[in-house]
């Protein structure tokens, strides 16, 4: 009888100090890997949210969800502000360069948009998704509603509005 | 992507052990006889399809809302290993022609990069449970199919004559690597 | 058995890859690269000199019926935290690497020589067995990576572990002469085979000319 | 939030401690003969030859 308590003393300590040791450089290295993974997408997150604003990573591969790159909390004094997702979708410039477009969901509504890259879309048509026209569809819109599409440019502005409605599903599921 | 592509894209075309390396130790340890090779297959499947179904409840319901997902490896590696032994004594209980036949094998399987691997690559494409359960029964099915393809190969290199230096280990490595290069030919199938 | 020639078995005697064929899978698969070759080796020798220190520590008080397991929990634990570690500070490496880190867990080096060695003997023989097998590991590593990069890409490059835009060296030999097969899987298979095959027919001249004479 | 981490790293042991000696404690049904294999040098595989020196 005394071996088993003996044993069982002995594996109490090692499930103790390994899972002590295993948090302790948990809580060593997560700011740093947060701060690198966030790095790289900081300068593309402070063109929608420029004051300061803190940026995490929440979640960068989805099963079933495959326009979706990212999505990423913008965290303001402490709070949640808003999220941001990332998208890239096929347009009329073919799959080898993908339109990639950050979009902005803060309470309810899409709060901003911003495209990232469009190189091979036709300038002056597919290009018009960067314009001011395509952006006051989606901003103010409430999420999940639906957002028209560009007349003359609809093949880019579909592929992104199809791209964001995944996004509100995904919002949907995970942050409503 | 849709189930059955996944399925022959995990089972033929990336096959696990084939093009990522997973379990070339048993492969090249343990395929002697082409029977004996399935036994392996049957246990190996049985542990893979439980262990992913395992750790990936776990880790979507322990793991993720307590946030320590940082013991994910020591959770897969604890519950594999007590799975091996939770089917070996309920092998040994209950059925001793099955534990004769796949019993020899099981506690090979604890140290088994093929059934860790499956669990980590699971959570980190982010596969929903049905996805996971499909792609262990496609990783499962095609270390099978290779090991057993392997152990015929490998029965009539016994009778062949090898070079003196390549016998043994050496022309086991050559044979899966011609075996690699006919898998990488159906590369674009998915 | 004297200090040196624990350290020394572990490099060429006993190598852990080309003579006991162990840990297969983490040596086929990462080495398409000299870097990740050094990578890999330098994570090995890691957790197998802190999983060695560790259970020679530890190896009066473990009780005999259960140590695998413990053993077990011991090196996942510190592969986990080499990992967290790795994604820290050598984050190219880290991802090139991938998935094989975790996969250090079920590699049989190190779980063998904490089983075979650290078990029954003091520390300093523990940690030189470690240090020997770690770079016995590294050496077949770079040694299979050395052919594999040279013979697949046609060239050599080495980049720093700890940030990848610096390049230590890089040249470009014989660019379009090369045979790409190697740096696809089925090459490491049998890159890996010829070695193991000239490693054999060197012993075997060497016993064929003892028993010559 | 370390306090989870020892806590489950806890319950982990204790499950595979737990099937770790029940295992051993099963006896192997009759007719099942004890087979060393040397295939491959894995010491945690428990047909290793090691195993058989000490039992």
């Amino acid at each position: 009888m005394k071996k088993v308590i003996q044993m069982a003393l002995f594996l109490a300590i090692v499930a103790g100090l390994s899972g002590a040791a295993l948090s302790f450089v948990y809580n060593l290295t997560d700011p740093i890997i947060q701060e690198a993974a966030i790095a790289s997408e900081k300068e593309n997150l402070v063109q929608l949210y420029s004051n300061g604003e803190e940026f995490k990573v929440v979640e960068t591969n989805f099963g079933d969800y495959p326009t979706l790159q990212g999505v990423y909390e913008v965290i303001k004094g402490g709070s949640v502000k808003a999220h941001v997702y990332k998208g890239s979708v096929t347009g009329y410039g073919g799959a080898s360069s993908p339109i990639v477009f950050l979009v902005a969901l803060e309470d309810g509504k899409y709060s901003g948009y911003t495209v990232l890259e469009a190189s091979a879309e036709t300038s002056g048509i597919g290009t018009r998704i960067k314009d001011a026209e395509f952006k006051d569809n989606i901003v103010g819109t409430d999420i999940g509603g639906s957002v028209d599409t560009l007349s003359g440019a609809t093949v880019s502005s579909k592929a992104v509005v199809n791209s964001i409605k995944e996004a509100a599903k995904h919002y949907q599921e995970n942050f409503k | 992507m849709g189930l059955f592509s996944l399925f022959i894209g995990l089972c033929l075309v990336n096959n696990v052990v084939l093009s990522k390396f997973y379990a070339v130790c048993p492969l090249l340890g343990v395929s002697k006889k082409p029977k004996n090779a399935l036994n392996m297959g049957y246990a190996v499947t049985f542990v893979i399809v439980l262990a992913s179904a395992i750790t990936y409840l776990l880790y979507h319901f322990v793991l993720v809302p307590l946030d320590i997902k940082y013991l994910d490896l020591i959770t897969f590696i604890l519950v594999i290993a007590s799975l091996v032994q939770f089917v070996e004594m309920f092998l040994k209980k209950t059925s001793p022609e099955i534990y004769k036949a796949m019993g020899v094998y099981l506690p090979l399987i604890t140290t088994n990069c093929a059934v860790l691997g499956v669990a980590l690559d699971n959570i980190s494409s982010g596969y929903n449970f049905v996805e996971s359960m499909v792609a262990a029964v496609a990783v499962s099915v095609g270390f099978t199919i290779v090991i057993y393809l392997y152990a015929t190969i490998r029965e009539r290199l016994e009778i062949s004559n090898v070079p003196e230096s390549y016998k043994g280990i050496p022309i086991a490595l050559i044979t899966a690597g011609i075996m690699a290069c006919a898998i990488a030919g159906i590369a674009g199938l998915v | 058995m004297k200090k040196l020639d624990i350290f020394k078995k572990g490099l060429f005697v006993e190598n852990p890859i080309f003579v006991l064929l162990l840990g297969l899978c983490s040596a086929l698969a990462i080495t398409t690269s000299l870097t990740n070759a050094i990578g890999m080796g330098m994570a090995v020798i890691c957790v197998l000199i802190m999983s060695n220190l560790i259970i020679s520590l530890l190896r009066k008080v473990i009780p005999h019926e259960i140590r695998i397991p413990v053993y077990i929990i011991i090196i996942a634990t510190l592969v986990k935290c080499v990992q967290m570690l790795m994604n820290a500070y050598t984050q190219e490496l880290y991802t090139s690497l991938g998935v094989f880190i975790p996969l250090i867990v079920v590699n049989c080096i190190i779980l063998g020589r904490a089983e075979s060695f650290a078990s029954q003997n003091t520390i300093i023989d523990s940690l030189l067995d470690a240090l020997g097998m770690g770079i016995g590991y590294t050496i077949a590593v770079v040694v299979i990576s050395f052919f594999r990069e040279l013979i697949g890409t046609g060239g050599l490059s080495l980049f720093n572990p700890f940030d990848g835009s610096q390049v230590i060296f890089q040249f470009e030999l014989f660019g379009d002469y090369a045979i790409s097969l190697l740096t696809q899987p089925a090459g490491a298979f049998i890159t890996l085979g010829c070695i193991l095959a000239f490693i054999q027919f060197w012993n075997n001249r060497k016993s064929k000319k003892v028993g010559g004479q | 939030m370390n306090f989870y981490a020892i806590l489950w790293v806890g319950v982990l042991v204790a499950v595979m401690i737990a099937s770790y000696l029940l295992n051993k404690r099963t006896p192997l049904p009759e007719g099942c003969e004890e087979v060393v294999c040397e295939g491959c040098a894995d010491i945690a595989c428990s047909h290793n030859a090691a195993h058989q020196k000490e039992e």
